[in-house]
């Protein structure tokens, strides 16, 4: 398929409805309007279901619902309709429903600005509502890869039961770039989806002798389940932990003196950076994680080269990531932080520079 | 490796978006690297719109420009507010009509014309957008003509013959403005 | 000699973990007879509220969903939309459905979801302990109105059947009350009727239960009945207020 | 001839049988269930005219009522 | 004043009161259902306000309001409800309005259940919440410890204009231990209370001439003037981060062969393990942090005693606050965790075993 | 020579950042010059929304707040019970107050609180661009109905006059609109009501202005008005829905 | 004699003025304002009735009526 | 360092939780440590209630007893649920007119009796707990039995003196029991 000229907003959306969603529920917010606004245009072309929720609560937890019932659903918002999600998410990752989420980040706290931020890295890898819980958590950096994730996001949510998160920004959902669409699926292949969780999901009984009862369901009284519940669900984790992390490197050498740690938008304008030095003969190489939560720990660790004098995390944000930079390091070498926020995005310049001062 | 950073900017409703739009698309078309950056929200609101586009040979870093290598202006105040901004030696291209008092740098290049007057000329005020993208690409060969045209007739060929017309004539008017 | 009456096959067989005389479980009873009169079980598919019913999904016996407090409308409308071939309720106290849930019941019924909703009012918390309610009377004592409910400070219950009257798309409302066999029974036939609606599809049903809370009024159950009749039914009139089925608009 | 019966698993004590059959032949028994409760019980089942007022106000499902 | 045998939940709501908080607006939710109910009884007895919200959302709206008219406001709820209140808590934070909100937490994800638990570190440290903010976190380990930092949480508070979140649980809340009261603000010291705002909060003008126009307000859709605002916050945050550390140090010597750092609940059962193992002659040593943000890096660090051979971090979760406390030991040695959650809380015995193992 | 008519003393100098011929300005001048004429100003205090109206707190002369989207009933609520003293509205648009704001404002009104809500009924999300709001119209072309709003899947708009008017508490409902210099007048009169029950401490005031969006309608300000007249005043009848101080219950 | 002036700075030139007025001696003129917007004017002002129906009808209030 | 764990556990409404109440205030009384956590929410509902007190030299590290050193049972869940828990040697005091099958533990000190009967006969059911409350502290002296008198005086003496009378005499035919 060829190429076309296409936001970011519209493009995931696109490519949600090619891997099978055809369950959309969601609230206008800027800068994420476009992709309510492309589903609300698409869903009745598709045969799919769009509905415009009273609010940000509502749209979760009918996301709650029709995940319940076994068929692929995504919600999307940008930060403050993300904060009124929390209990909803908690929810949804406690009843074990695949789940996909798009944040499509915006300037905070509070009502903030509506340009491109970073500053709910906490909330989306660190869990923003109650309890024990993790969500998968993807972090695009080009209007392609936010296409791609759509896709790889849904089979993520189906395959472990969970909730998954793709964390995009301002920029990404507003500028337009080249995006080339994988297959889309068909009506076959997403009937054959629709019944792959029949043993838990709600499902209409065959007949008299289909005895089965499933409740979709967070809630457990006794401590010593409640506990059980929660210990499988992080036998879960800890398999993802092993099988599902995701991380570019970039320029990573034996030569470098500077390591940089840097996602999603913020990393495409590391990358430039790098290059320049690269031109002026000074080796920074950068580690984008891909997947936030699974968090490549031993990646970035394994990482440090030999000649390097120092871990520079760049985010945008007032360093949030930079922890688990940390941890990743531990101590090692130091680690220091760069970012700019309020919706500012820094230049190639002024990253560049920031980097040369390490030498 | 080379690549050209534009800013289109003007009021709502003068189609600012749509010249950043084509550059980037024609710039796809001819497989170079490109990205295309609106302004967005409310402040477009009554205000100006302004649209950042990038054509490079390179992955494109990051679609936010800072200091344009070219930039278009449709009327006073986006000149006054990028005008600053453009690049030494970089190309600032504006229609006389909607600004007035002009742009006193005089380390660029200055690309002018009463565009505004050149498109009631053609025939409908709404091809002013069209004069510009000309005058650009007639001035820096961004991309080229031909690529411009045959996008043109895909979108608009079975929708508006008329104002595809227009539309065309419009750009080659602005790369004889160029001249 | 042949049974004509006992619990209903679509209950489980779990007692319920309702107070004695918790109106809660006559109106799970009228919901499963009618499930099983309308032959809806395989199809058929509920939502629990946070709440004393909070194990609703446990009592029913078909898949169900147990939703966030306030919510169930909305999850109501996830798994509707998602399966359209099964039929949907919701089962909500009156804190759930008429505080934490207002913008959730108002927009459902507004977007005219083909579900029911059954609302059991007993004008107050039960689970969380005998707070005071949206539906709590005037100068009803409750923990957290302890000097009784004080209208001028914070206003008078609220009528959900009214105010859902007000919205265009509701298909059935009535309200109906669980305070002797004569008004179960007759409360009984709006069940049906609001199952019926939903099996065929027609609309967003509401049946609004006037019941009681023994532990928290603090009133013995048969005395708790008395005590309904005379304080809630003459402010939560029984009635029908909307059935555009039989044209009453 | 009709028959009333209770599932004592089931039954509260609530007494809203007891308080509704109109042939008053429900009383509490002397045991407690497991969960302390005094069941019901139809003392009288050959009075019983199988009316199902019992059953209607059980809120705990608990009543049988066979004839 | 005489000690007197109280819940948790009532002793916070009493101090609260005694500390000059005046208005209270919550949504019942158990385990901290006594702290609404006893709110509901002493406000219209003190003149205060107490309203029961319509919900967790509408009552941190309402204390965004009351906060911005400068006094003193509280609101209260158990984890479910704190999620709800994320986007409230941002806007709170991003407005700089003070304000005290209590967390006393049971088990999750999702409804979980209603017993004690320490899962919400992660939303109540990191911000659960969109943006860039911080609250400053109180984590009580007893019943007086809880109605002590009523006063604290006010204080702090109305100094640096930022909410502060007392971070309980139902163990707390819900069970009896002898507490004695500070004195109670007379109403003339909570009138000047009530004055301490009046330079940025919603306040009568006097005549004509008092042209103030006060704005409560999160919103700037300028970036650069966004950014200033937040790094504004963020040099408050740095001062906070100097001056008001708080933490407890039990048992630390230079024999300690293990370090244990554990908070709230979970370290009540800690001490007692330790004393056990005292006598046993086993010298483990604990630092309890009381401010969970701003949070005591460094003296954690310091308190790594020469014979430590491990830091363990003992948690009613599944492991949260062990990534700050590897943050702090970065690397000088190993970190181990020991947690139970779903509403469980492990018994001295248990603790005092795991410790051994470490011997 | 005097001058009979200029920008009142509670607006600051700043310019309103509305579209062209967008009504919001009207309102917040009928709001103003109220507050002029009562001598309210100097314990004036409001809640702007989220929306385009979000810069209220810019353009009216006293302290204001800024709340989150649809939260400004609760915030006013706070404020009015923390100082009595001040008198406080709300400023509201349809997406603010009767889509993700509508349990705050049932309850706000429920409660009887003390304060004025405005309420700008312009059909549509105008801020974000465009989208369907609960007030959009049967049939109506939004960015988020783009084949015109189905009534038999999303059901018919919310009228909120109605909706609380089922309510006991509230003291004064009125929809007025904007769409003329005499509907302008008319609904001046009723925002002076409205803030003269408030100064008087008298209950729960609710004004819904039945306004325009050139913008988001593509229709320009003057035929704008014609467009709301034929399809929003059938549908959004103007009129009084209770006003307790003329005994209309 | 009344006198109606049009603030250029808060003029956008929606023309509900211009529509309203009862006299018709409202336009809009030929230059532009910083927003670029051909802002309204009052052309006769001797014909003027001080009605302030364009003061009324103005949404930025950028109408002032003297009499 | 003397610590003793205490559960009491019966049907709702048979005033267990006072028991640990007055337990715990009296240890208070007498300067000893003391924590009370009662068992709360819904479960308690129709079902049993049941309240764990510890009294103690030391400061209480956990409220919460897993294995009580005395268990009272007010009913037979009860006896049968905390039963097999208690402490070898410890001590369960249950009510055999509410515990017909009693309990099989021979590893621990059993006292019992008719206790309802007992509160039958002083003249209200309602003193059930406080006969549990005497056999308690006859049989362990955990707290006195004047310090309880003062305490029960302060609360009930102006409400309700008739019922603060008959609690006294339950205590006391409490005490002989254990004797
Ligand atoms: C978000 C959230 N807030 C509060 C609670 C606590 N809670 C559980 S049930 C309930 C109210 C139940 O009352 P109602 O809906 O009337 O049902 P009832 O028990 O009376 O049948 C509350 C406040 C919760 N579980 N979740
Ligand atoms: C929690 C949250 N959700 C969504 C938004 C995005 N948003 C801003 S304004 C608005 C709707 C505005 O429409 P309306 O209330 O009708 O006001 P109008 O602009 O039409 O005057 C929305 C959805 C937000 N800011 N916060
Ligand atoms: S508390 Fe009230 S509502 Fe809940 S089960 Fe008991 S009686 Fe029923
Ligand atoms: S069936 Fe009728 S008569 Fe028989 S026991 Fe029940 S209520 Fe009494
Ligand atoms: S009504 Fe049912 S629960 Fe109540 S006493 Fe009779 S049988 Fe038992
Ligand atoms: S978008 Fe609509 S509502 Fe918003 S300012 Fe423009 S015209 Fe007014
Ligand atoms: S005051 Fe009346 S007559 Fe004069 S300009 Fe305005 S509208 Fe026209
Ligand atoms: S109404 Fe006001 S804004 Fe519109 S044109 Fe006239 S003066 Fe200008
Ligand atoms: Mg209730
Ligand atoms: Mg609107």
């Amino acid at each position: 398929m060829a190429k076309i000229l296409m936001k970011g907003n519209e493009a995931v959306a696109e490519a949600a409805i090619r891997a099978g969603c055809r369950l959309y529920f969601a609230y206008p917010i800027t800068p994420q309007s476009e992709l309510i606004e492309y589903m609300a245009k698409m869903m009745p072309k598709v045969g799919g279901t769009f509905i415009q929720a009273e609010s940000e609560v509502a749209a979760i937890n009918m996301v709650y619902g029709a995940g319940g019932a076994g068929k692929r659903v995504m919600t999307s918002s940008s930060s403050p309709g993300i904060s009124l999600k929390q209990e909803g998410i908690s929810y949804i990752a406690g009843a074990q429903i695949p789940a996909v989420i798009i944040n499509v980040q915006r300037g905070g706290p509070g009502l903030g600005d509506i340009q491109p931020g970073q500053a709910d890295y906490f909330q989306a890898v660190k869990g923003g509502g109650h309890g024990d819980y993790h969500l998968i958590v993807l972090a695009p950096s080009s209007v392609q890869e936010f296409a791609d994730m759509a896709a790889d996001a849904f089979d993520l949510a189906d395959k472990y039961r969970n909730p998954v998160l793709i964390l995009g920004d301002g920029m990404l959902g507003q500028m337009m770039e080249p995006v080339e669409f994988k297959h889309a699926k068909t009506d076959e292949e997403i009937a054959k989806l629709g019944l792959q969780h029949k043993d838990w999901c709600i499902f209409p009984k065959k007949d008299e002798n289909d005895r089965h009862h499933h409740e979709i369901n967070s809630l457990e009284l006794d401590p010593s389940v409640l506990e059980k519940h929660v210990l499988n669900i992080y036998s879960k984790y800890a398999e993802i932990e092993k099988k599902e992390i995701r991380y570019e490197q970039y320029n990573v050498s034996p030569d470098n003196e500077v390591l940089c740690v840097s996602f999603g938008t913020a990393s495409r304008i590391v990358k430039s950076a790098i290059d320049d030095l690269k031109a002026k003969g000074k080796s920074v190489g950068l580690i984008r994680p891909i997947t936030l939560w699974p968090y490549p720990y031993e990646q970035i660790a394994q990482a440090i080269g030999p000649r390097v004098k120092k871990v520079y995390v760049l985010e945008l944000n007032m360093g949030q990531m930079i922890d688990d930079v940390k941890v990743a390091v531990c101590g090692k070498v130091p680690v220091e932080f760069y970012g700019r926020v309020g919706g500012i995005v820094f230049t190639p310049a002024e990253v560049e520079q920031k980097l040369e001062e390490s030498f | 490796m080379m690549k050209t950073e534009i800013i289109c900017a003007g009021f709502g409703g003068q189609g600012v978006l749509t010249i950043g739009k084509f550059l980037a698309q024609a710039g796809m078309a001819e497989d170079k690297h490109v990205s295309w950056l609106p302004s967005y929200g409310p402040e477009m609101r009554g205000g100006t719109a302004n649209v950042m586009t990038v054509i490079g040979t390179e992955p494109v870093a990051s679609p936010i420009v800072s200091f344009p290598d070219v930039l278009i202006a449709l009327n006073q105040p986006s000149l006054d507010k990028f005008g600053p901004s453009v690049r030494k030696d970089g190309i600032i291209i504006y229609d006389t009509d909607m600004c007035p008092h002009g742009c006193k740098r005089d380390d660029v290049v200055k690309i002018t014309g009463q565009m505004t007057t050149i498109a009631k000329e053609i025939g409908n005020i709404m091809v002013l957008n069209m004069v510009a993208l000309g005058v650009l690409i007639g001035k820096t060969g961004l991309v080229k003509y031909e690529t411009l045209e045959s996008d043109l007739n895909k979108y608009m060929k079975a929708k508006n013959p008329e104002l595809l017309e227009l539309n065309l004539k419009a750009i080659k008017r602005g790369m004889e403005l160029a001249k | 000699m042949e049974v004509i009456a006992t619990r209903p096959k679509s209950l489980t067989k779990l007692p319920f973990t309702y107070c004695p005389g918790c109106q809660h479980g006559v109106a799970h009873r009228l919901i499963a007879e009618s499930i099983d009169e309308l032959g809806m079980q395989n199809n058929m598919t509920g939502v629990a509220p946070v709440g004393c019913s909070v194990f609703a999904y446990k009592f029913f016996d078909f898949d169900m969903a147990e939703a966030a407090h306030g919510r169930a409308p909305a999850v109501a409308t996830g798994m509707k939309r998602a399966r359209p071939e099964m039929h949907v309720f919701t089962y909500q106290g009156d804190g759930d459905l008429a505080a934490i849930g207002t913008a959730e019941i108002v927009h459902a019924a507004n977007r005219g979801e083909k579900i029911s909703v059954f609302f059991v009012n007993n004008a107050i918390y039960g689970m969380t302990g005998g707070q005071m309610a949206p539906t709590t009377l005037p100068g009803m004592k409750t923990s957290t109105s302890p000097y009784g409910r004080n209208v001028d400070d914070i206003g008078y219950p609220i009528r959900m059947c009214e105010l859902l009257a007000t919205l265009v798309a509701p298909y059935y409302i009535e309200r109906v009350s669980l305070l002797s066999p004569q008004e179960i029974i007759k409360a009984k036939k709006a069940v049906l009727k609001a199952l019926t609606y939903n099996k065929e599809g027609k609309g967003f049903t509401f049946i609004e239960f006037v019941s009681t809370c023994p532990t928290n009024w603090g009133v013995d159950p048969v005395k708790s009945r008395d005590w309904a009749r005379e304080n809630m039914l003459p402010f939560f009139k029984a009635g029908v207020y909307r059935d555009k089925g039989e044209g009453v608009e | 001839m009709p028959k009333m019966t209770v599932d004592p698993n089931y039954c509260k004590g609530c007494g809203l049988c007891v308080a509704t059959c109109p042939k008053k032949i429900i009383r509490f028994s002397e045991e407690i269930n497991a969960k302390g409760y005094h069941y019901a019980e139809c003392y009288k089942q050959e009075e019983c005219i199988a009316c199902k007022m019992c059953y209607v106000v059980c809120p705990d499902c608990a009543i049988t009522v066979e004839k």
